[in-house]
């Protein structure tokens, strides 16, 4: 068995979306600037796939730019829009349980001298929208808030935010890099001016992402070069992994409703399962508000890593929030934003599914990991203390 | 961030896992908050270690530097034991991960306050 | 006859490169930052392909930084630099005839408050290493300069500007994108602080590029995110694309003597046969100045996008200097630097092989040219009045 | 940027290339420099053309409008001739792409200058 559950980090490229890419790189590798047949071959398939993301965002072609990935997306929304906006204000408002992606551009900006409120969240790891409205000033040129969290995936009140930022006329962003392809909505209705979305959450390839830029809002590159995607993103175009992200929405557009059946199903069993064999374990997050792909449980007196190699081990592979797994030894930031106790943070383990996971994975996941946990647990002082002391 | 074969092998078989009932000694140190707790227990006779056991909450360095920590001092006299430093337990480990270093340092201030205790017992 | 002769502006992705891409979509598809099994196989790939990279530059592993592009590496080789070393000065010397990736950052940075000398060439377009020597101030960040250009192929004197620049203390910035694999050469000996390349003009995939980055050479991230690429470039790593640039790279520090010997017979043979077969052409650039693979001919008479769009219906693609194939209605600012006739510049069509290129189509071409090209100056009135005034 | 079928077609097959031996009128607009050079002949009979000819120097979409117009003319009164603009002549090709749309200006003015030439040479 080689189990991957861990699709809120990076997916596997689906064989047709690969399919799709193939011929661009050796048989229609045209630079799209190219006035031949070769450049035109490349143009019409950017222009394509440009059609294919718009229909799943519901958004208008013209609407979007191709990007590198979720982070440059990110970058771009964020800080082209403040360049490009200088009377708009000095003020952006985000949350604690951003991605990285959004909150260091955020606090690189506050060194440039922009004032930045980063609103709190509830133990659910949900924003309040009113916190939001509390947070608005004058100058406030800004609100950028993500529709699902990576980490624990709880999905957040976008709409009712996009309706106050609508309010006070002020740009929203949305990063919905793990919303797109696990939760159907249409950009429109949200009320986003911007939204970044990445290829490789999404079965299609790394190294891809896209920013829709609402129709009327202006956006400054943040690199300078040819006349590529409007002038806002110069480079030559990623045509083949343009292409398989077209192809990855096209896909997702079409199987989206039966996949998140198929996948929150999967995750229910994994969860129950959970539950029913192992004793002092804590969901992070509310099992109604968060995507039907993720379930990030805490398991009381063991360390996450140890979890996840001994897991590993077994042909289990997923992720965790623990300080010793990431380069920065501090523990998940969204865990401490959802006040989770230290040490159940530091016990943390995401299993975040896909639409290529099997029943059977799930049934030989829940022989395996009670297990393990005992064998951890018989191992950590902290269970022997709580044994000893009857709790 | 890759860990030895070395450091893999002590934590998928960890030696001497568990607790020694009324021990000579014993260190508790760390903080589950930092994500790294470790309990040695040591059984002392004639100034050697004869036998010492650990419990370990952390991660995949935490719990191997606790199992090899617990064979190199097997044996020694406690004065020797104490020679033993994060660095020879690094070594013995064919290195751990630059993010990891900090682990070792449990080790060796577990062994320490484990012959500390033994010494302050004993002086009563 | 489907003839690519457009090889500057993009290549065809080897077949050796794409094989060993593909398991890392389909197969080995995890995220490098994962501790897993599927994390720890892209991690290695990533690895690997950084010391491919290295062998062929002739640098450390670590001193490269994996982007998205040519584009991307200048942005960040040049502004990076600068945010980074504030008080290195803020006087910036290029060139005329630099990509707009460079020129356009280099301008950005202009309105930004930095000073900008851009020198000019000579006529076959080449910089004078005295006129960067003159340009030189007391608080000059940053010389960039190409080391080969991508309209006509000069080939600049690299090694001397770098000696000059090393001289001053001052960081040399060489946009490589074009030299790489067609020419060799050894990073540490043109005395080079930050290289570009881009791993689509090698014959590696598109949306892949590499920023050398000498090791005590500090560079600011132009955008924020997760722990990768030394803070220095955020966001998940591209794997399938920089394993496919890693091999790109193999492959082009193995065959590079062979090819450089083949390509420039080919294109020989194919600058000798026009010139012997059509009059009033004129090269741009000096034969022995220019990359092995470049040609750059002026037909007098005509305008460049009807000569392109007539050869490509004939299966020849190729590209031109010609304003009317640009969105910009601006003709080249290469052949302007060089002083090259309006009119001509109208007229100019690049030709730029590779490895792929066969003797056949060499000869096909040199049967079809003469006929296009005296059937456009047919219907040319320019050509009608030189014919009156017997000139 | 894409050109139509209809223009790759009059590209491809210009109509009326060529010169009028000793015309009723002559059009010559546009500079080496910026890309185009048209040059338009015309003979006309009772106020009408009956022939017209071009020769161009320029990109595809200057042939290609310096051809339709050529049609277009001929046998038009030089009242109505002179109705035809850059819009009708873009029409007539089904479009030209956004950054072309310049070179139908040309094929216009080549064509006016070639009627005022020829009412100058009347005139006199
Ligand atoms: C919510 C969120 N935003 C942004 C990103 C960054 O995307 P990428 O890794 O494609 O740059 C990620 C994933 O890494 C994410 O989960
Ligand atoms: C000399 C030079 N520099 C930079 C670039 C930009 O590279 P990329 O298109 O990969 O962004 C190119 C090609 O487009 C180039 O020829």
């Amino acid at each position: 068995m080689n189990i991957y559950f861990d699709n809120n980090a990076t997916t596997k490229v689906d064989s047709e979306v690969l399919e799709e890419m193939l011929p661009y790189y050796s048989k229609f590798y045209g630079n799209p600037s190219s006035v031949h047949d070769f450049g035109r071959k490349a143009r019409f398939a950017v222009n394509k796939a440009r059609s294919q993301v718009a229909k799943l965002l519901g958004i208008q072609p013209e609407e979007l730019i191709f990007t590198s990935g979720g982070t440059e997306s990110n970058n771009l929304a964020i800080k082209g829009y403040l360049f490009a906006n200088p009377k708009a204000g000095r003020h952006i408002i985000t949350s604690e349980i951003e991605h990285h992606a959004v909150l260091n551009p955020c606090k690189e900006l506050k060194k440039q001298g922009y004032d930045l409120t980063v609103v709190s969240i509830n133990k659910e790891g949900v924003v309040n929208p009113e916190e939001i409205r509390k947070a608005i000033r004058g100058d406030t040129a800004l609100i950028s808030i993500m529709y699902a969290n990576n980490e624990v995936g709880s999905i957040q009140p976008i709409s009712e935010i996009g309706n106050i930022a609508k309010e006070h006329n002020i740009c929203f962003h949305v990063d919905a890099v793990q919303a797109v392809g696990k939760i159907s909505f249409k950009t429109k209705e949200i009320k986003a001016d911007l939204l970044s979305l990445s290829g490789h959450k999404i079965n299609g390839p790394k190294g891809t992402g896209v920013l829709y830029i609402r129709k009327g809002i202006k956006v400054k590159s943040l690199q300078q070069g040819g006349h590529h995607e409007r002038n806002i993103r110069p480079g030559t175009e990623n045509v083949p992994g343009i292409v398989g992200l077209g192809k990855a929405c096209e896909i997702a557009k079409k199987t989206l409703n039966e996949e998140v059946i198929y996948v929150s199903n999967l995750r229910n069993k994994l969860y129950l399962g959970i539950r029913e064999r192992i004793s002092d374990i804590k969901l992070n997050g509310c099992l109604e508000g968060i995507l039907p792909n993720t379930l990030n449980i805490s398991f009381a007196y063991i360390e996450g890593e140890s979890l996840l190699l001994k897991l590993n081990k077994k042909g289990i592979n997923c992720s965790t929030g623990s300080a010793c797994t990431s380069g920065s030894l501090k523990a998940s930031h969204v865990l401490r934003a959802m006040k989770v106790p230290s040490h159940m943070i530091q016990g943390s383990i995401r299993f975040s599914l896909g639409k290529y996971n099997k029943e059977e994975e799930i049934e030989y996941t829940l022989k395996i990991l009670p297990g393990i946990v005992q064998q951890l647990r018989e191992m950590s002082p902290l269970y022997e203390g709580i044994k000893e002391d009857g709790i | 961030m890759e860990y030895s074969k070395k450091v893999m092998e002590h934590f998928e078989n960890p030696r001497n896992v568990g607790e020694i009932k009324n021990p000579d000694g014993v260190g508790r140190v760390g903080n589950p908050a930092c994500g790294d707790v470790m309990k040695l227990y040591i059984r002392v006779k004639d100034d050697r270690i004869i036998e010492a056991k650990f419990k370990t909450f952390g991660c995949g360095a935490a719990i191997a530097t606790s199992s090899i920590i617990t064979e190199m001092v097997k044996g020694k006299t406690l004065e020797d034991a104490l020679k033993i430093t994060k660095k020879t337990v690094v070594e013995a480990l064919d290195g751990l991960p630059p993010i990891k270093m900090h682990c070792s340092v449990l080790a060796e201030d577990a062994l320490k306050s484990a012959i500390e205790d033994y010494y302050k017992k004993n002086s009563q």
